[in-house]
């Protein structure tokens, strides 16, 4: 019984490194509309194979081709170019301004825009997001005022959260956009417990949530899709995998062993592979996920296969665990220019159009932020009132709040 | 009329259910067989399969479900089978219950009521007689309720229910299905006897934030909550002390006007809780009449508290700290 | 977009409640022997359809067929049957002991005995055991005395855990069996835990783990399963569904939606599905897991599918919630009778062997049982010094709690 | 050789990974990168992929597997990238690592260090600046420990890691890289120029369980830890108090002997923390004071902690126990 092999620990690694060239040609990308899309009312385990395809729309010319093609007119991909762009050039300004000193943190979204846009689009105004930090082009989308939002960033007195909120922790009941926690993973089985809450009403409104890859290993993950699944909820579960977790590569995250969208296979839930630069097809997955929530047939898991283009935070430095230009080498391409292209080549729209597209809304941006930090930036201008620190723990101030704001103010 | 805790409980939801649509139940077993204590029996048959109904066994889950069905606009009633288990649900309690209204600026907020059974006295052991209650005492934006009778465990479970801010509501078990003094040497008193379980059938409340002084004295001022207040009574009795005892209800926001009133008037104060002593709720007790009543003060504050030790199977009694400890601690009190 | 149809909240309920007929007519079972045994180095994804079928060697004559027969010896076989047969005994006992007031709580494992003691003896006795509070079948197996499991449920002088835990939460380093939690689900983890322990140590030890299928909800189980699979850890991971937990049925668990053992699938495990009521089939996917974790190749997770013959605890009435000899019509038999025939079929056991064994056993159990009492049941002969109960909190005590014993002596 | 906090702890674990090939280091972005603070920088690359790796981001899933590797005979370090985010390992941190010696009566036991960084002066909003220390002091089983500079913060580690009892290590990270006295104003210092960076380059340990008196005085005790204690330093200097200022370094079990000597010798205490006021550690310390100390008690004891809310991005200053509010409650100390 000894002398048998010992066993070995496995931590799995990264192909590439620091210094290494970047290279993704192990990663095999199968051509576009090779998936045949199901009717919504198909039995989950009749479609497991969704869950190691990739679901896309855009070929290599990028045409739509195959039967996941949402069809869509010019107006609405003219609006999903230009909710992703304004989500791109409002990043851009954001992260300079806390470079400049402006602010304390952001977060960028560059790459990733198709998965936040695409979906805003295919949902209904009525439905409720449930975001992590990273999906800032919902409320762009919606036409949350970008003005706001850089009041939020610089905790500024028209902050519409008062200051008490990190950068970007945006919320807005209004918009559908659930109040984003720091914790991650949290608002995974909240998004079910709404969704229950909608059907248990006789409500039509269903609510999606989006989580990291890295974050599918919390245990909410789990409650959320058991709980799902157990009560049918209407709700759409969206996982990013945008291949990186602050530092940390998606094999940590299991991505070696399995895809994320097959962690639904052993809930009988139906798991979607979707290319996550691809524009139309985040945008047929999502509809097709919500078409099948509101028949009262339950939820969907989405895996969005991207790529996180920039850091993680203002507080990360990729170029220390990963090599410098990745990104560039991500086969799938960029969602903007993927756009572009598709509705240049339907005839739709010019490079002239782009251009003056992109001015107008970095000019948006400028002028929106010019505002704004005349309102104020973090510690300088004009704070939220000091007092307004006590309000909100509980709906009516209790006695010991009462008590520390007079000490305060002493 | 005459209720004991699980019945008046079990009242007070169905009064809620029957109320307001927005109220639903659920947890581990509430369903169909209606708890492990009974609190829900009969809801799901009377009020229907979606307003009282069985979860996965997952305490995370529950609470996070809840906190999302609370931003929907419900108000939901969950049921943690014993406070011991409540520690998977930890951060959805503490990160996301507790912080949404605040974080969100009032934007969105989440009412919501965990009920959860708690503390000893019923050789549970380890991981059936836990009294966590000052872990929440310290989550700011968690309101902790505590009854200690049928009639309060009614009122406050509807005012629970009605609050907008997410409540943690602990109910001591040893007291469900009758008073406890400490004295489980004698046999066994049904609440039938008892003054407060007489409950009105229907709708009441007890507010939250407001004390009850159960006996008036002038020697000292007892602070107690749950199954102690009645090991409190007993022991000023067996102390032969003129003890003013305070069921203090609601730990959070805590009744501070009663408790300084009381402590001003007797100088001395001895605070008694089952949960374990080092930054127990004692602690906080201690601190605020130290820090609101020092000048009157006659004697060194007692707190009377489980020992810091899991509750040992075996030694129940030997680790619950009845009338034998809360006394001494009395007479120390009036000594000092 | 309104005149939609309104959702509406599914809650999964069972087929049968009290007042019906049992009734399993539904559950269709696969015969014994069609489920081909894969080399255990076959890739996860290439046997997921185990996650579905159902394993099974004794046929409904109670012959072995098939390719998972492990081919036991009788000699093992008898052992087997003996400790299932004392499992039983010993609980019967405990609980009619319980029943007379000499103890506060009991919980058998009348029905499931297979899924431990078969486990038990497929693994090595190096190999370290998680169990839940089903599992004493383990440590009967691997002759832990009864007589100390007797002082443990009556927290007398003799019980190895000081009168400190509840009743059956046994521990016993020496015999591979970790100290049970009242917390379910926590040791599934731990067990990982365990296992990357040893695989970092070059060490051959694998560990295993057992929970219940209620039990799969807890964030822990979602934790085993993704550590297991990134780590490759080598610990076999069990999922004892047998039907209900406490007065929930297991289609609150998600079993109405998907089997536990395809939860595998999504961490690219491999998952088998067994049933719990065949000694050998349990044998044999515990043997095929354990040599799989042995050869480096990491976790796998099994599915014994059986049937909690009688309540949950002593605390428990399940004529509340189930009708009342739902157990008799288990269409999966008894593992004891089945093992028994077995034998019998083998030519190496008669009914009178089995007759003389029960007395014997039932006699061995009296005789533990009678020196049990003798030293001390729950409050009455000789508890452990009350002063023990301030230690082992912390390796040496600190000065609060000498001060607190001191008290509790004054 | 001049330490920062981080180079501190990190030679710690550098020591204790050449000395004990029992000891392993785990958490979010430890590995190849080295933390989001950079603790564990290099230790890969040296020890060797095994020894320190990159986990899900899975607390609880961290938590339990240390567990098992501890019973197996291990000896883990894990991280918590942010205390703010420990409340998912929460129940296999009180139900399981604080009781499994107990409950096993001694045949299991595991030994895990749990390094988080906590606290506030960061701008780190309400999940990046917490300080839950209270909630790990009310759970009998668990140490806690909270060092205030790299001489102790190197020192205290290995003794935690050494130890064979779980240790919950909270790690100030306002003071990683300098001193901060809670003068925000002005200009940042290194710890370079504090004498207490002076850190042996081998190994050596601070035990566990022992205050520091950082500065001898007649006219009150503080009693502090982590980056309060350098902000009490430069209050009461502001305050013109000859203050005794006692640095606890570990809060359970504490230093209950160096407390009750000063306050005895004083008669006035105030008593300083980040973490939020209701049920903080200060509200034990408060009643052990006055429990211990009460007939040389001169003044009623001050309790100086964060207000009883989330903690604010933009209030940073207005939130954080700066010295104004420190020297107030020193003259009002002197005052009583
Ligand atoms: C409970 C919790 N643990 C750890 C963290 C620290 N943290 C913030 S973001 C992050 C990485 C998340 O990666 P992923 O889920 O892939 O999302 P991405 O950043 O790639 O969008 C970590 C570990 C946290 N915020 N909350
Ligand atoms: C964390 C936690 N939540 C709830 C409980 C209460 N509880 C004890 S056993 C049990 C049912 C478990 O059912 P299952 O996992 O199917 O195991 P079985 O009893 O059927 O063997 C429950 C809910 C607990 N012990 N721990
Ligand atoms: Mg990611
Ligand atoms: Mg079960």
């Amino acid at each position: 019984m000894k002398n048998r092999k010992p066993l070995s620990l496995h931590v799995p690694v990264p192909e590439h490194r620091p210094g290494d060239k970047p290279d993704f040609s192990e990663l095999k990308v199968p051509d576009a509309g090779t998936v045949k899309r199901p009717p919504v009312n198909a039995r989950a385990h009749e479609i497991t194979d969704l869950a190691y395809a990739l679901i896309r729309v855009l070929d290599n010319g990028q045409k739509a081709v195959g039967s996941w093609n949402p069809k869509l007119g010019p107006e609405t991909l003219k609006r999903g170019l230009r909710a992703m762009m304004l989500t791109r050039a409002y990043d851009d300004r954001m992260y300079r301004a806390q470079r400049q000193g402006k602010t304390s943190f952001y977060m960028k979204s560059t790459g990733e825009e198709a998965v936040s846009v695409a979906a805003a689009l295919a949902l209904e105004p009525g439905d409720m997001c449930f975001p992590s930090y990273r999906q800032q082009g919902i409320l762009i989308t919606r036409n949350y005022p970008i003005f706001e939002m850089m009041c939020q960033v610089y905790s500024n007195v028209k902050d519409p959260l008062k200051g008490r909120q990190l950068p970007i922790m945006y919320s807005s009941k209004d918009h559908g956009f659930f109040s984003i926690s720091g914790n991650v993973g949290t608002q995974f089985p909240q998004a079910v417990g709404w969704a229950m809450a909608s059907a248990y009403k006789g409500d039509d409104r269903i609510a999606a949530s989006w989580i990291g890859e890295g974050t599918t290993a919390e245990g909410d993950f789990h409650h959320a899709l058991n709980f799902a699944s157990v009560y049918r909820a209407p709700v759409i579960l969206n996982v990013v995998n945008n291949q990186w977790a602050i530092s940390t590569f998606s094999g940590i995250a299991g991505a070696d062993e399995a895809t994320f969208a097959s962690r639904a296979i052993g809930y009988g839930l139906p798991g979607l592979r979707v290319d996550g630069n691809d524009f139309l097809a985040v945008y047929a997955a999502t509809q097709w996920a919500a078409e099948r929530a509101r028949a009262n047939l339950g939820a969907t898991l989405i895996e969005l296969y991207t790529y996180r283009a920039e850091g993680h935070s203002t507080s990360d430095d990729p170029s220390r665990y990963r090599p410098t230009d990745e990104a560039k080498a991500w086969p799938l391409g960029d969602p903007i220019e993927r756009l572009n292209r598709h509705l240049i080549g339907l005839g739709a729209w010019s490079d002239a159009e782009q251009e003056a597209l992109h001015k107008e809304l970095v000019e948006d941006v400028r002028a929106a932020n010019k505002q704004a930090e005349s309102i104020g930036t973090l510690g300088t201008g004009q704070p939220p009132p000091v007092a307004t620190m006590f309000e909100d723990v509980f709906k009516e101030m209790p006695w010991h709040l009462a008590r520390q704001r007079g000490e305060l103010e002493a | 009329m005459a209720m004991n805790m699980i019945q008046a409980l079990n009242s007070a939801m169905d009064v809620m259910l029957a109320k307001d649509p927005n109220v639903l139940i659920f947890g581990e077993d509430v369903g169909y067989f209606g708890g492990v204590f009974r609190a829900t029996e009969g809801l799901q048959k009377k009020h229907g399969l979606t307003r009282c109904f069985d979860t996965p066994i997952g305490e995370g889950g529950i609470v996070a479900t809840a906190i999302g069905m609370g931003a929907y606009g419900l108000r939901p009633v969950v049921e943690i089978q014993f406070a011991d288990y409540i520690y998977p649900a930890f951060d959805q309690l503490v990160s996301e219950a507790a912080r949404l209204r605040y974080r969100s600026a009032g934007d969105f907020h989440a009412p919501m009521t965990v009920r959860t059974p708690y503390g000893g006295g019923i050789f549970g052991g380890q991981t059936h007689s836990q009294s966590p209650e000052a872990l929440f005492t310290h989550v700011s934006g968690l309101k902790t309720v505590v009854p200690s009778n049928p009639y309060d465990a009614k009122g406050l479970l509807i005012s629970a229910i009605e609050d907008d801010d997410p409540v943690i509501f602990l109910e001591p078990k040893r007291i469900y299905n009758g008073p406890f003094d400490g004295h489980h040497e004698r046999a066994v008193q049904p609440w039938s006897k008892h003054p407060l379980s007489d409950v009105p059938e229907g709708y009441f409340n007890v507010p939250l934030g407001k004390a009850a002084t159960l006996r008036e004295g002038n020697d000292l001022t007892v602070l107690a909550y749950g199954t102690m207040v009645h090991v409190a009574l007993a022991s000023a009795a067996e102390a032969g002390v003129d003890a003013e005892i305070i069921d203090l209800r609601t730990l959070v926001p805590v009744d501070i006007e009663t408790i300084v009133k009381s402590v001003e008037k007797t100088g001395r104060c001895v605070i008694v809780h089952e949960a374990t002593r080092t930054s127990g709720y004692g602690a906080e007790l201690s601190a605020l009449v130290q820090e609101n009543c020092f000048w009157h003060l006659e004697a060194p504050i007692e707190r009377v508290a489980g020992w810091d030790t899991p509750y040992p199977h075996a030694f129940e009694w030997d680790y619950f700290p009845g009338p034998k400890r809360v006394a001494a601690a009395m007479r120390r009190a009036m000594e000092g």
